[in-house]
């Protein structure tokens, strides 16, 4: 497992008895644990975690005649932290209650049924934490630079592309 | 003021650009600029043809950051980082 | 570990290859596995898993002088289940994408820093599961007879009021 | 149609209502049905008074379904189950 983004959001220090708001991004080759996730943004401060997981989704892909055996992913990895950074600092500028954004990402070689993505946002209130983490979704899928492969059982494969991505055709996997 | 050198700067390629190019990274050398994000994706389709079959649903990441294929003029520096970025998959 | 309430939605078993989606509700005295409610709602139909935990919130308690040490809750145990099933009905009506619904509630002493509650819900797309769970915690709070009452380290102890509640002052807390 | 006799009901008292009553359960007799809503918090204020702490926030559930203390007529029968619900704090 490669722990390779590791950021302490704000910048500053606060001084105090609580821990200052951080985010922790992870691109993992193992598989997620929801569990390590949830723990990464429990505070005695929270009192709403909210949870998004992502996991392969086959059944359209069955229908189409052919059967997804796993996924590919990449990434390039020095962007990813600079993106989700990003991504964090425009979350907290848009629900400055947020406490602790963690986001850990698959990479490699990934079986149909596990997770891709576990991302867990903590927040006093869970009207701000349920909001945040939708939104959080859509930028990671419209802005992160990480791409997935489908590898079906005919040996065959095809890059994917997110609809929220602004240069993709909405919904068109290129083959 | 131009400099007297052109700039080389280091070509990543990611997902379906990787494949066509069969490459990872490349050098490219003597690097006119500015240059704008457009006449730049014309001098990577020059070296890479295969390029073209992401034409119009790519765009560029300069120093680590998305530049879209148009007419936006960048100041690469020596070393640069240039990366393909065909559209996102991630999540 | 109590397994009270084990009902399956919609009524009638479908058939074909894959499973009918089914409500898994759990009253529980130990600490709740994040990672078994998530298991719960996984199949290989689902794209989105969401999430929400709700955990003790304990820094306005420390402002008022006084510290929680836990919390203690109690519930009408048939009527919850009776409760829960209408509110999956409900959830069902709005978003007829969801696939699996799982809620795990505790009873009993609760610590705190403890999750009280962890739902998930499983959906083909994550715009759907996102905003149902959003709704199942409001439901959950407004209509679920279960109750929860601080306790302090004053030997005091107070019940709470949801103000989701539509018969409770809003936000006030009984002493 | 009047009934000869009168049913007689099981009230289950929850949080706030528990500690108040010192009670979780207990034995109605008699009760008068139809009722209003109303008039069966009535009956139970009367046999127990200190609910009246409770008062304007608390709903009862007839045999499982929440009713609002007013006007509602409630048919009660042998064995029904009254509940005493405070606000609730699930969550």
């Amino acid at each position: 497992m490669e722990r390779l983004h590791l950021s302490v959001w704000p910048p500053a220090l606060q001084t105090g008895q609580y821990q200052p708001e951080s985010d922790i991004f992870r691109l993992s080759r193992d598989w997620l644990s929801v569990q390590e996730v949830v723990d990464s943004v429990s505070s005695s401060r929270c009192g709403a975690v909210s949870v998004f997981i992502g996991t392969t989704f086959t059944i359209l892909l069955f229908l189409r005649g052919r059967k997804v055996i796993g996924l590919q992913y990449e990434a390039y990895e020095a962007m990813v932290q600079s993106e989700l950074s990003r991504l964090a600092a425009a979350l907290r500028a848009r629900w400055p209650s947020l406490l602790h954004v963690c986001i850990h990402h698959r990479l490699g070689w990934v079986k149909v049924g596990e997770a891709s993505v576990v991302m867990a946002i903590s927040s006093p209130h869970r009207q701000d934490g349920q909001e945040a983490i939708q939104h959080a979704v859509t930028l990671l899928k419209a802005s992160v630079p990480i791409w997935k492969k489908e590898v079906y059982d005919t040996q065959e494969s095809s890059w994917k592309e997110n609809s929220e991505c602004s240069w993709s055709q909405r919904g068109g996997a290129s083959d | 003021m131009e400099k007297l050198s052109l700039p080389q700067v280091t070509v990543l390629y990611f997902a379906r650009s990787a494949e066509l190019t069969g490459l990872r990274e490349e050098e490219l050398v003597a690097v006119p600029t500015p240059i704008s994000s457009g006449d730049l994706w014309a001098l990577l389709l020059r070296k890479q043809p295969r390029l073209e079959a992401l034409q119009s649903r790519v765009v560029l990441a300069v120093r680590r950051q998305y530049v879209a294929i148009g007419n936006q003029q960048l100041s690469l520096q020596d070393g640069d980082e240039v990366a393909v970025v065909p559209p996102l998959s991630g999540g």
